[in-house]
This record gives structure tokens, C-alpha cells and sequence, in this order.
């Protein structure tokens, strides 16, 4: 982990935003475990270092699309943490009035083209965006956020090749968590690293660990430039892991398959876990720093769910509205 | 007799048939190690190995496709599509190619495949995955189109649909497999277009799919006791329909009401509702009412989603609407 | 008053919307340097460069979905389906998507995005090339869903759709491309979901979509001359449905045949004839009539085609049959 | 062009079938000009050598999948061409009994799973097939054929790393002929050799020269053995180009963009009188041995074309048949 390049209020900002990311998922699945949330949430813990180093790399004015397991993307390009707790449970002050759900948390102030139910649904719509800024030189760029399992819908190719002959500013980001649902991409694809992929488009494929923000940090800078100098996309293949089933209350009985300790594994190489040391053992952070942090952090988080909790179910009349214009 | 859950149900259904035929092979994803996202295929990859059970990458026009090419060359693929709403990303290969090969062939060949998709609402899943598409696919020929009601039903009519030469499109509700039926040990296939009146009554036919069935049963019950006197009928398969026991029913209580989870423009009420009146204008006493989804997309809060689902309570208003 | 084709109207709204708005972007195969399949796109590539006057590569989910993308960020993309049987390979980011966002969203975004697409049978281009799809997407809310007749229509209801903020499927019938209409010199938006009474009558009235409108006019000539007087109605727009205009009319006609070319089969028949039914019942002097293509994938051969498309002859035996 | 490795038998067979291909599509063509045809057709002129070689290399019982441009494909596999001629008037002896036309005709009893006219749509169709053979250890291979402009739908990529995950015995044949419809396909991809995508699945990309129909005979031969052998999916680009528009009545004005001459330069390289002009300068045939054969399938192509005037249509109660077993 290359922490010495950054500095202290830099590191500690994205430590920040990844403690931020797991301490929400916490609430939610309480949430869940208490009966209090409505349908289902994918989690993203364990992959937060590959939102936050992505987002991080990113302008206020740019673009983003999410996926199922939104809430990461969401929480790293600062989208209001209490308008996300209250769309998941359903409420009216959610960023879609409960009518979204976890799944299609949507926010066009901050960028965020939505998260989206259907996988690979989103990589045609981001590349659109990107249509858009080309068209209109606006010098925005767009991320796909999508996993390993959406790289083999169709959607993946049509949009990467699209965007590959015409050189739009957009960057796939492909999460390779090693499973979707309970199918491991290894048995479903003969592509260990599928940013091989890339080679077919004629567009560069990087492979970084997706565990450390640092090296995804840098992989997505580069790509964003490259994009917005016009020089088109870019697939950035992180190589991660989720904490959790595919959603709460997945038991997961399909990690063992191929060694025991996957999942301890992997969780040994927890983003927040090793940034934390990392910057502890390289002397560029204090433990109250970290403190103070989590102190803030934890308060907001408890404000969320606050607000989340006391506001209202929408009225029943709204089931008609924002149907159309 | 024994208890057993719908979704039991269906994993009997698929077990049976591919003991007896090892042409089955089932598609999908997460079917095999984990027996399904809905739990209706357990114990079958341990049973019958991983090439007769896979789990495909996520790809739904590409495996319903080879699904297609597997039931040209002599296998009977059962394809599972998680929620019946990934159909519009398999539409292409349902719609165009299986549904009218043998057609385009001059009759060559047959399409042996069974798609089988989850409908309905209930779980606070949203917009794109909680549809009903058993109104979409019925707009075209070639299909057959099953929507079975209890888990004896379902189990019954898989089985009919696994021995098809048709592509058959085969929609279980999510929120019956869990629930616990009785069914039958020994369950025959049930015939196509063959509708099955499970209660009988005299002021008003409800003629309805899926788990609408059950609740029919049980707005019937509650208006029994009120002396309203229900007809409800399980349809089976829209495609083909057996528009005659709705004739014959209606001929009789002057009265109908369709009850289809799909949404309501241009669905299955509309259908029958029309047929009805060219065939038994003159028996109608009142104009057909639906029990349908409105117009809208299924929203996420319960607070949204749970009114505009048909409900006991919405049958059970619209009899009384319709009946007073 | 000019005399230009169905086609060149096409070319005209396009045209005249994308001056107006630099944000309309045209996405399409084939659209570009041959101004499309059937010209309908010809001399934009050179007014308006690459970049708005896109051809595209064979990948309709891809770029029916960067459309949605588009649309959400600002533009207006206007894109063309080389055939409506293309919707069911893009059917996912029209019907999950485009149509579902500004729900999902709670109202937080509009999808200002038209999808043209030619419908209908005639060309000998068999079941995958001549479906009509406008029964099928009028299924799902969300969507607006337009049949426009004639040229100077077809005109005015394009600029419609180009300038509303909701995804507009936009059919086109491929058969009247080539025909010559008289076309008004200042062509001004058509208001949606206002259905246009283009023939009075008192006997009978037709509802139609597309080209049936025209030919429902000419079995109407034909007929006035036997002494029956029939009221056609061009429907312009499924979604919204203007059903006042037709229950209007029913209320003078006692009778009602409702034509479009989709199957028959969960059609937009069944829909309008159900609703007439609902509000209309008692004025019913017959059971609602449909003329729509039947339940039978669309065969190659013309002389197995013909007979089945929806014809002059078929709306004017279907007159006949329920006014004598 | 490597003549010198095969039999004279071997070599006009293949001189055969490519004449007879020509001379059918050219009466195809008549038909058109003569009013005769309903519909459209898409010939294959130009590119015989292509379905030539890689048929030559098959077991008849082994499948292919076909496309709108499918009268070559079938005619190597030996399809009956009375029939075929038949359904492209729409009459009741033709393939589908008049039901299909030009772009659906099917022959199951040669393996042929289909024209298709979805393009891409007989890609997993023909990948199922595969599926079929090696669940039932039957040993027999299928052929995808399909166009550079079919490389760019979404079934493409899924039936491909399918095929390549489980190492189904199946050949994708690409035929770049440049063009879908008027599209360039340097336009719309920034892959110079589509054959390149095979990397992405992990399995061989092989360009061959599609005018030569030895080259794509030994592709082709080595893909199948491969296939057979268990060891998976082969994918083959034919460069290649078509001597007519897209359809018969396109005027093609499209082609001069890239060059003025780009179709005469094509043309230079038939891929029938290339074989010619080689068997003749090495001396591996006659004159007169060419003009056996071409007297003889011009004697058969006549036969099919007064075969398919004098059949009849189908009548109208046909209507209603085949669609329900
Ligand atoms: C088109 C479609 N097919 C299937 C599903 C069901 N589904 C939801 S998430 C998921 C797995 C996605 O895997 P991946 O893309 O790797 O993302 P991950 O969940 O691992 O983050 C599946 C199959 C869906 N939502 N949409
Ligand atoms: C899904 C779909 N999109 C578009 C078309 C219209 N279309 C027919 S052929 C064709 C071009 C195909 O190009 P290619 O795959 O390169 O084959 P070629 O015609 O060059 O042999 C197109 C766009 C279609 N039939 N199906
Ligand atoms: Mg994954
Ligand atoms: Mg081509």
C-alpha cells in the first residue's frame, strides 16, 4: 500500500469515507435484522476501498452508475447518508420518496445516474452520459461501476465497444468479487482476469487490488484522464471480495467451495483494517486521529438512522405520481 | 396426501420428470449448488450432476438462446429465469426465436423447452422485480403460457409442460413458495386448456390466474357468509384459453370478474373480458370487471406497494360492486 | 399544401426539431450516410455532423440504452429500430428502464427519448420483420405509445414526441414509407391523447391505428355507397387513450370495431372494446368487433400474408357482418 | 493459395460447390429483377469460399447455424436446392412450405438449425447445439456462422464465454465483410481483428484469408478437431466482402468511402476463379474438367428454378398450421 505518496488529510479522508461506508451497512443490516427494512440489501462491505479510491479520482460534475449493491458508490460521492437510510426503509424523505428501495437509489444532484435492479442495466445508461459529454464538451466523465457476473450480460460488450470506437470519456469499473449470487466467476468464464477483455476492444484493461485504495486510487486517476483528454475508456478490473451474502440473510454456504478459508482470507485484507495500520506503522496518522473520525462518523450514522426511523411512509396517493411528466 | 411447500412442489415436479427423461436438462443461474434462488431445485445437481443442472453465467439471452438450440437437437431444456421480469433481456430468443421456429420451419421441427419465471409483488422488491409477464407473452403466438395456482397445480401442470413440444412459458408466484399445501403423492401432468372451477356459485364467476386463485377462494368465503354466492375459476393457461368453461359459468351467474396480477391495459382481463362479450353478450348482466395491477410500476415501500396489489380485499370490493 | 411522402415527413420533423434543439441526438443503424433503412433520415448526417446523426453497430440494448443515458443527462436522443421486431433485443432498457427511471427516482429525473420503429406486415418479410409491437409496450406504464396515420400526422405527432419529456415509442407503418400524402407547409405539434374523428358517421364506428385508419376510410367510402354511414376515428396515441372520443361516438353509433394491426390476442382491441364495455355498456347495440392480425406468427408467402393482414376487406366485412 | 496438398477430386468439389452457390444466387437475382421474388434476399456472392471450406471440414452430422446471408451455408451442407429455390418464391415444396423465405429456410435433416433474421440471434441457438453434444457424448461439432456486424449484438459475447467455460464443441465463423448494411465496422468497433475478441474468452482467434478456401479449409479442419477433441470453442475470422449490396436492389453507394475502388479490388480476388486460375497454372486440372462441372450444376440450377416456378403456393388453410405441435 503506497501511503507515503499522499498526504495525511488525503488518507484520512478516505479513511473516513470507507468507515463511513461499513458503519452504514451495520445500521442496515440491523435494519434488516430487526425486521425494520422492507426487501432485500446487497452489502457492500469488504469493497470499499474500490468506490472510495474511484470517486476520489472523480469532479463534483461528473457521472456515476451504481449497481444492486449501490450503497458503497453512493456514501464516496458524498450523497446524503440520511436521504439513503430513509429510502431503504421505504420512507418519503428517501432520495426517491420510498418509491426506489436500496436498489434504485437514485441522485442526480451529486452525479449518481442510479443504482439499478437489472444486472448489467446500467453500462449502456453510463456510457450514455459519457455520449453526452462528448457531444456537448462538457469535460465531465462517466463511471460504470458493475460486477463480475454483469461483465458477461450483453450490455457489457455493446457498451464497451461502443464507446471504444467512438473514444467516450467513461471508465468501467468492473468489481470482481469472485461470485455472482453463489455462481463463481471461474466456472461461468475462462478468463482468469477478465480484464482481458479489454484487448477485444482495443482499450487498455488494468488489474488492481481492489482491497487497497491507494493502487485504486491510481489506476482510476489514470484513467480518468486518459478519458477526458479524450482518448476514451478505460476497464479497471479490482479484484475484491464481499463480507457478506450476496444479500442479508444469504448464508453463503457456497464460499467453501474452493477453500475453507476463502472468506478469512480475504477479510485479512480488510481496506479500512490495513490503511488504518498501514498509516499507523508509517507514522502518517495517530490513533486519536482515527478516533476522532469514527466519533463523527458514528454520530452522523446515528443521526441517519434517527432520521430515517421517525420519517413518514409516503402518502398512498403518491403510488400515481412521477409515472410520467 | 402429504404437506409440502410450492416450491417443494416444483423441485418434485422437475425430479420426477428428469428421472424419467434424461433429455431434461435444466438452465439458470444459481440453480444447482445452492438448489435456486427460490429453493426449487434442491438436491437435483447432486442427483443428476452438473450437466443436466447448471448454473449459467449471467447471460439470459444467451442460455434461453442455447436453451433454444438444445430443444432443436433432441434435448427438452428447463430454463429458470430468476425473476420473470429478466424475460425483456431474453425477449429477442423467447419472442422471435422459440416461439416461432417451428412455425418459420413449415412445422420441421419443435421447440420442447419450458422457461420457468417467478411473478408478483408483495416483497418490496420495486419496479424490476416484481412484474407479472404473463400478459406480455400472451400478445404472441406460439407460446404457451401456464399460471399455475397451488402447489398440487403447479406440480401438475410442470409436469405437462416439461412433456410439451412447445415452448411454454411457466410463471410461479414468489409469494406462495414458501407456503406450505397439500398435494396429492402421486401427481398426474394436468392437462393444457382445461380450466378448473374450484368453487362453484350462483350471482357472480371470478375467473382468475396464480395465487389470485386462493385469494378468490377466500374473498368467495367471506362473501358467502354475507349470501353472495361465488364461482371462481382457476384458469391454468392463458395460452390457449379455455374461454368456454368461462362461457358456460357466466351463462349461469350473469356476472364476471377477471383477477390477473398482470397490469390492467392490454392484459388478460381485457382479453377474456372481450371474448366474453362476443360470446355470452347477451347472458351479461353488467359490464366484466378486472382485479388487476393499475397502471403503474410496482414501487418499493410497502406502504405503496401493499393498496395496489390485488388483494382479498380489492376481489372482495369489486364483487360486492358489482353483486350490489 | 406540398405532396411529399410518409418517409419525407419523417425526415422534415426530424429535421426541424433538431434545428430548433441541439440537444436532439439521432441514434440508429444505418441512419447516417444512407439516411436510413427507409430513408428517413436522409441529408441530417450532412446538416447536422456525426455526432448528432450517429449509426450505431448492431448492439440495440447498447444503444437504446445509452439513449436512456442521454436522456438523463440533457439531451434528447431520437432513435431509430430498423424494425419494431428489434424491440424484444432491447426490450429490457425500454420497459425496465427507460419506462421505470422517473418512477423509481420518485420524480427526481425525466427520459426525454423517442424510439421509432416500423411496424406491420405487407413485404413478404416474414414472422420476424412485421410484427407490430404497439400492443406489447402499451402493457407496461411508463411508456407513451403513438400510431400515427397519415403523413402530415405522422409529422406533427413526431414533433410531439420529440419535445415530451417521457420515453414516446414511436411506430411507424413501413407500408405507407413510399406513399404520397398532402402534407400542410407549417406541420404544428398534435397534442397526445386527443383522438381524431376523420370521418363522421351514424351507423358504425371504427376506431383505428396507423395505416388501418386510412384503410378504414376507404371501407367507409366503400360502404357509404351500400347506405351505411360509418364514423372512423384515428386513435393517434394508445398510451395515453383517449377513450371519451370513442365513447362519444359509440353513444351515437350503438357499435364499434376497433382496428390495429398487432395481434389479436391481449390487443389493443380487447383493451378499447373492455373499456367501452365498462363505460359504454348500455349503449351497445352489439358485441365490440376487432380486426387485428390473427394468432399466427406473420408466414413469408404472400399467399399465405395477405389473407392475414388487415385489410380494406376485412374492416369492410367485419362492417357489414355486424351492421346487417 | 495451397493447392498443391489436396486431391483434384478435393479441389473441384470445392470448385463445385462455390460455382453452384454463384450460379444459384445469380438466378436468385433474376428472380428479383423479374418481379418473381417476394421479399428481399442477401447473397453471399463473393464470399464462397468461406462456408466452402469450413462445411468441407464437417461430419454430415454436425450442425450449423446460419443468418440472413445463408444461401451459401446451406448449399455447402448439401442442402436440396429445389427447395431452397422454392422457398425463396414462397412456394409450398420449399423448405418451410413458403412459411419461411429467403432468410429462415431451415433443413434439419442436414443439421442446418436455421437461417436466422435476427442478426445474432442463431448465435446461442447454434451454441446449444453444441451443449447438446457434449451432454450426450454424440461427437458431433456445430458451426456458428455469422457477420462482423453480428460481433457487436450482446448474444455474441454470452454464447462465446459460455461456449469457452465449458469447452462446448462449437466453431464461431465470423465473416468481416467490412460491412452491416451500410456500416463500416471500422466505425462502429476500434478492433481492427474482431478475431481478437477470442482472447477475452480465453480461447483461439484465428484470421484467415476468406477468399481462399484452402486457408479456411485448414482453419477450419484444426478448429473441428479441436472442438471434437473436448477441448472447446475456436473463433475464426474470414475476411471477406460481398459482391452485391446488402440486399439484392441496394445500390451499395456506401463502399466508396474508404476507397474508389474498393470493390473492384475485392472482386480481383474471386474466390472461384482464383481457384481456377491456381489449378490451371499448376497444372491440377483442365479447361475441360471446369467445364464439366459447369455444365452440369448450370443443367441442376435450371432444374430448381423451373422446379420452383411450377410448385405451387401453399393454400391458405396453412395459415393456421405449424405454429402448436
Ligand atoms: C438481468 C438480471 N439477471 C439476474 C439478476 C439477479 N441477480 C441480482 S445480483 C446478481 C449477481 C450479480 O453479480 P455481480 O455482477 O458479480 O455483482 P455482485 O453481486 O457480485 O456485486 C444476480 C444474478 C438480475 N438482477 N438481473
Ligand atoms: C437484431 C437485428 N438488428 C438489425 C437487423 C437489420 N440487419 C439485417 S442484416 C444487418 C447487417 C448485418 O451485418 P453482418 O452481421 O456484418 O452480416 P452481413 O450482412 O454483412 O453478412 C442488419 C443491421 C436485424 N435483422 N436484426
Ligand atoms: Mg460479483
Ligand atoms: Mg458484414
Amino acid at each position: 500500500m503506497n501511503v507515503k505518496t499522499y498526504s495525511k488529510d488525503q488518507l484520512l479522508a478516505w479513511y473516513e469515507t470507507m468507515y463511513k461506508m461499513r458503519r452504514f451497512e451495520e445500521e442496515v443490516f440491523e435494519f434488516y435484522k430487526q425486521g425494520l427494512m422492507p426487501g432485500l440489501a446487497h452489502l457492500y462491505m469488504g469493497e470499499e476501498a474500490v468506490a472510495t479510491g474511484v470517486c476520489a479520482a472523480l469532479n463534483d460534475s461528473d457521472f456515476i452508475g451504481s449497481t444492486h449493491r449501490g450503497h458503497g458508490h453512493l456514501i464516496a460521492r458524498g450523497a446524503d447518508i440520511k436521504r439513503m437510510m430513509a429510502e431503504i426503509l421505504g420512507k418519503v424523505d428517501g432520495y426517491c420518496r420510498g418509491k426506489g428501495g436500496s436498489m434504485h437509489i437514485m441522485a442526480m444532484d451529486k452525479g449518481i445516474l442510479g443504482a439499478n435492479g437489472i444486472v448489467g442495466g446500467g453500462i449502456p445508461i453510463a456510457t450514455g452520459a459519457a455520449y453526452m459529454a462528448k457531444y456537448k464538451k462538457t469535460g465531465q466523465v462517466a463511471v460504470s461501476f458493475f460486477g463480475d457476473g454483469a461483465s458477461n450480460e450483453g450490455t457489457f460488450h455493446e457498451s464497451i465497444n461502443m464507446a471504444a470506437a467512438w473514444d467516450l470519456p467513461v471508465i468501467y469499473v468492473l468489481e470482481n468479487n469472485l461470485y455472482g449470487i453463489s455462481v463463481d466467476i471461474r466456472d461461468v468464464t475462462n478468463t482468469p482476469n477478465l480484464a482481458d477483455r479489454a484487448i477485444g476492444y482495443g482499450i487498455p484493461g488494468v488489474i488492481v487490488d481492489g482491497m487497497d485504495v491507494t493502487e485504486v486510487y491510481e489506476a482510476a486517476k489514470a484513467a480518468i484522464e486518459r478519458a477526458r483528454s479524450g482518448a476514451g475508456p478505460t476497464l479497471i478490473e479490482c479484484k475484491t471480495y464481499r463480507w457478506q451474502g450476496h444479500h442479508v440473510g444469504d448464508p453463503a454456504t457456497y464460499r467453501k467451495r474452493k477453500s475453507e478459508t476463502e472468506k478469512e482470507d480475504w477479510m485479512a485484507k480488510c481496506p479500512i483494517d490495513c490503511l488504518k495500520a498501514e498509516m499507523l506503522s508509517t507514522k502518517k496518522a495517530k490513533a486519536s486521529d482515527f478516533e476522532a473520525i469514527e466519533t463523527a462518523v458514528n454520530k452522523e450514522i446515528e443521526e441517519s438512522v434517527n432520521f430515517a426511523k421517525e420519517s413518514p411512509y409516503p402518502d398512498v396517493s403518491e403510488v400515481f405520481h412521477d409515472i410520467y411528466v | 396426501m402429504k404437506e409440502i411447500t410450492y416450491a417443494q412442489a416444483i423441485c418434485e415436479a422437475l425430479d420426477e420428470e428428469m428421472e424419467r427423461d434424461e433429455n431434461i436438462v435444466l438452465l439458470g443461474e444459481d440453480i444447482s449448488f445452492i438448489g435456486g434462488n427460490f429453493k426449487t431445485s434442491v438436491g437435483l445437481l447432486e442427483k443428476y450432476g452438473d450437466m443436466r443442472v447448471k448454473d449459467t453465467p449471467i447471460s439470459e439471452a444467451g442460455f434461453v438462446g442455447m436453451g433454444v438450440g438444445m430443444a432443436l437437437t433432441g434435448l427438452r431444456p428447463v430454463i429458470e429465469l430468476m425473476f420473470s421480469d429478466f424475460l425483456l433481456v431474453a425477449a429477442d430468443q423467447v419472442i422471435n426465436q422459440a416461439a416461432k421456429i417451428r412455425y418459420m420451419s413449415g412445422g420441421q421441427v419443435n421447440v420442447p423447452m419450458v422457461i420457468r419465471a417467478p411473478i408478483g409483488a408483495g416483497r418490496s422488491s420495486a419496479a424490476q422485480h416484481s412484474q407479472s409477464m404473463q400478459a406480455m407473452v400472451s400478445q404472441f403466438p406460439g407460446l404457451i403460457v401456464v399460471v399455475p395456482s397451488t402447489a398440487q397445480e403447479a406440480k401438475g401442470l410442470l409436469k405437462t409442460a416439461i412433456r410439451d413440444n412447445n415452448p411454454v412459458l411457466f410463471f410461479e408466484h414468489k409469494m406462495e413458495y414458501n407456503k406450505k399445501f397439500l398435494v396429492d403423492d402421486v401427481v398426474e401432468p394436468i392437462p393444457f386448456g382445461k380450466a378448473n372451477v374450484v368453487r362453484e356459485g350462483k350471482d357472480i364467476t371470478i375467473v382468475a390466474t396464480s395465487s389470485l386463485v386462493m385469494k378468490s377462494q377466500e374473498a368467495a368465503e367471506k362473501l358467502e357468509k354475507e349470501g353472495i354466492s361465488v364461482e371462481v375459476i382457476d384458469l391454468r393457461t392463458i395460452v390457449p384459453l379455455d374461454i368456454d368453461t368461462v362461457v358456460e359459468s357466466v351463462k349461469k351467474t350473469g356476472k364476471l370478474i377477471v383477477a390477473d396480477e398482470a397490469h390492467e391495459r392490454c392484459g388478460v382481463g381485457a382479453e377474456i373480458g372481450f371474448q366474453i362479450m362476443e360470446k355470452a353478450f347477451y347472458y351479461l348482466d353488467a359490464p366484466v370487471g378486472r382485479v388487476n395491477t393499475p397502471n403503474v410500476p410496482l414501487p418499493f415501500s410497502p406502504a405503496l406497494e401493499f393498496p395496489i396489489i390485488p388483494s382479498v380485499d380489492r376481489i372482495y370490493k369489486k364483487v360486492v360492486e358489482m353483486v350490489k
